[in-house]
């Protein structure tokens, strides 16, 4: 009986994260179609309508904007084709981000623009699988972030320190001159990170630190939860 | 007519600005006087200009449309010069974003993609009284 | 021991289910996404570089082109977001494309600089709207490939031949001159025809054909559905 209720706690506990990832998945699908097809249609129709009404006028605007709509247009058709590609190959197929991703992941900041330097401290432990998703998008989101809304050009550290039974990660970057409280409440990024820690066992908060922004999560070691399984 | 207004216009897409300058300034009672591609370009832009009719775009970068309009009000009133009449266009956020807008103070809302005249129909009715153009308003034109 | 065991298999049992449906479903809106937005873009694309080149000549054109690429861009908008309200919150019933619409469909195409020839034999059956709305996404995938990757300026045939128990369908269209076997391999757009008719109980071709580009498909008539249950 208690091996059961054990089984099927576990299986709560899959199903509910599975479908927040499936959830989550699908509002950044939504957001990237959003933004590439909603911004790309937006423009056309001002530029139309723009057009047509300055055409008495200003005769040459016309041609301009003829050539910004087609230009437009045929750049979302090729984002939405990648978005679409995206949406069919099940993320079940694709292997999953894990922590020795992390170093391309930064490699794509720095390329970005965003200097991202690298610390670790303690005696790394292993993660489960599902404890580095957790990590790897924890910290892309921050760096995400600290690219769109920090200083720029900015810098941003990532620091690990391997504690005996977790891991504590800290993704620290620099405000904005004279943006020393930025509002934190608008995105999906936040939630999103704070429901992954959570889900993996862990701790999330993200806050204005000192000039700087300061992500700090813990996500449980993988022989802590061996541990909680055995006494279970 | 012989006072015009003077309308300033925020978003962060370079080219749909371009395209609603044009419609702005093809006609004879509106003046286009100033564009910002962010918050905080829109505050100072709004403080130098002093526009009758903003339009404002919500999902920006450094600072979005909603905190832009709160400042840009503020502002205004400490100066005790003239209230300009903020309309916040939106390409989907009807519902919450657009509330919240409406609470700072904003004088209405537009789709991105209203119908040209509906949108200079917009900007003639706030800038002339104090009513509020709502969604529904948007939606059966 | 067999307790756990069977606990165990059902519930692979329904996690294989709900990936399956998540698949799907996120399937059924890239198709639909896919349809919606690259028909548009690509009526759009022709429309603005249409009129530039025609601009010298026929300055009027330029009018009527600006306003059907704003009108056409304001519909795409307005269906991109009800796709994206679907894949924000679970699926509310909207209003789908039916047979009768395919005559709009025609009128677009035209405009654009497609004549659109449509021909029907045989006694119409009636069709399950789900069916209709196969019917017409894809014809409109159909001509909008035979706009982007057929011969300039075309023409395109939509024939209709009604059966007892199915519409069979065809849209022929002139290839480029020389471009004799076309790859088609690329894109969406056949992927998501195929699937289409094949969940609608029917059956899809699409490939060069004598100078001409046909795409052939049956989508079985609600009688033949309906047979099918009282007998199953
Ligand atoms: N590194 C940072 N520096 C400054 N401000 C930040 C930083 N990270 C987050 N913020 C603030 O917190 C807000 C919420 O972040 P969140 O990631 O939830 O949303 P977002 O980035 O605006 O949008 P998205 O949903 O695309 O992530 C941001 O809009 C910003 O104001
Ligand atoms: N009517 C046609 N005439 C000539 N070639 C065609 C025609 N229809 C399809 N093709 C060829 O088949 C290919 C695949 O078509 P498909 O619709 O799958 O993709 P696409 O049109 O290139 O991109 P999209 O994903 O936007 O539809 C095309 O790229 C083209 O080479
Ligand atoms: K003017
Ligand atoms: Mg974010
Ligand atoms: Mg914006
Ligand atoms: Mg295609």
């Amino acid at each position: 009986e208690a091996g059961q209720a054990r089984i099927l706690a576990e299986r709560q506990r899959i199903d509910a994260q599975r479908s927040i990832v499936v959830e989550q998945e699908r509002n950044r699908i939504a957001r990237d179609m959003h933004d590439v097809v909603a911004h790309s249609l937006a423009v056309v129709i001002a530029q139309a309508d723009g057009a047509r009404y300055a055409r008495a006028e200003n005769p040459e605007a016309v041609d301009a904007a003829l050539t910004t709509i087609s230009t437009i247009a045929r750049e979302a058709l090729g984002d939405v084709r990648i978005l679409l590609g995206q949406l069919r190959h099940s993320q079940d197929e694709v292997p999953q981000p894990v922590l020795a991703d992390l170093d391309r992941l930064f490699e794509q900041f720095r390329a970005s623009g965003l200097p991202v330097d690298f610390e670790e401290a303690g005696t790394p432990q292993p993660l489960a699988t599902g404890a580095q998703l957790a990590v790897y998008r924890i910290v892309q989101e921050a760096l995400t972030n600290a690219l769109r809304h920090g200083d720029s050009p900015g810098r941003a550290t990532v620091a690990f320190r391997w504690e005996a039974d977790e891991l504590a990660l800290e993704v620290t970057s620099a405000l904005e001159e004279g943006n020393v409280k930025p509002a934190t409440s608008a995105g999906h990024g936040l939630a999103g990170m704070t429901e992954r820690a959570v889900l993996a066992g862990g701790t999330l908060t993200a806050e204005p630190h000192d000039g700087s922004f300061m992500v700090s999560a813990t996500i449980p070691a993988a022989q802590h939860e061996a541990q909680q399984e055995t006494q279970g | 007519m012989t006072v015009r207004i003077r309308v300033a216009l925020v978003d962060d897409q370079a080219l749909f600005r371009a395209g609603i300058r044009m419609l702005i300034s093809s006609q004879a009672d509106l003046d286009f006087v100033g564009e910002a591609g962010d918050g905080a370009e829109a505050v100072a832009m709004a403080a130098e200009t002093e526009p009758d009719v903003i339009l404002m775009d919500i999902r920006m970068p450094v600072m979005d449309g909603i905190e832009a309009t709160q400042r840009i009000l503020g502002a205004a009133q400490q100066r005790a010069g003239a209230l300009p009449r903020v309309i916040v266009l939106t390409t989907f956020d009807l519902d919450e974003a657009a509330a919240r807008a409406i609470r700072v103070g904003a004088s209405g809302f537009v789709l991105k993609d209203a119908d040209p005249e509906f949108l200079l129909a917009a900007i003639r009715t706030v800038n002339a009284g104090t009513s509020v153009i709502a969604a529904s308003a948007t939606r059966e034109l």
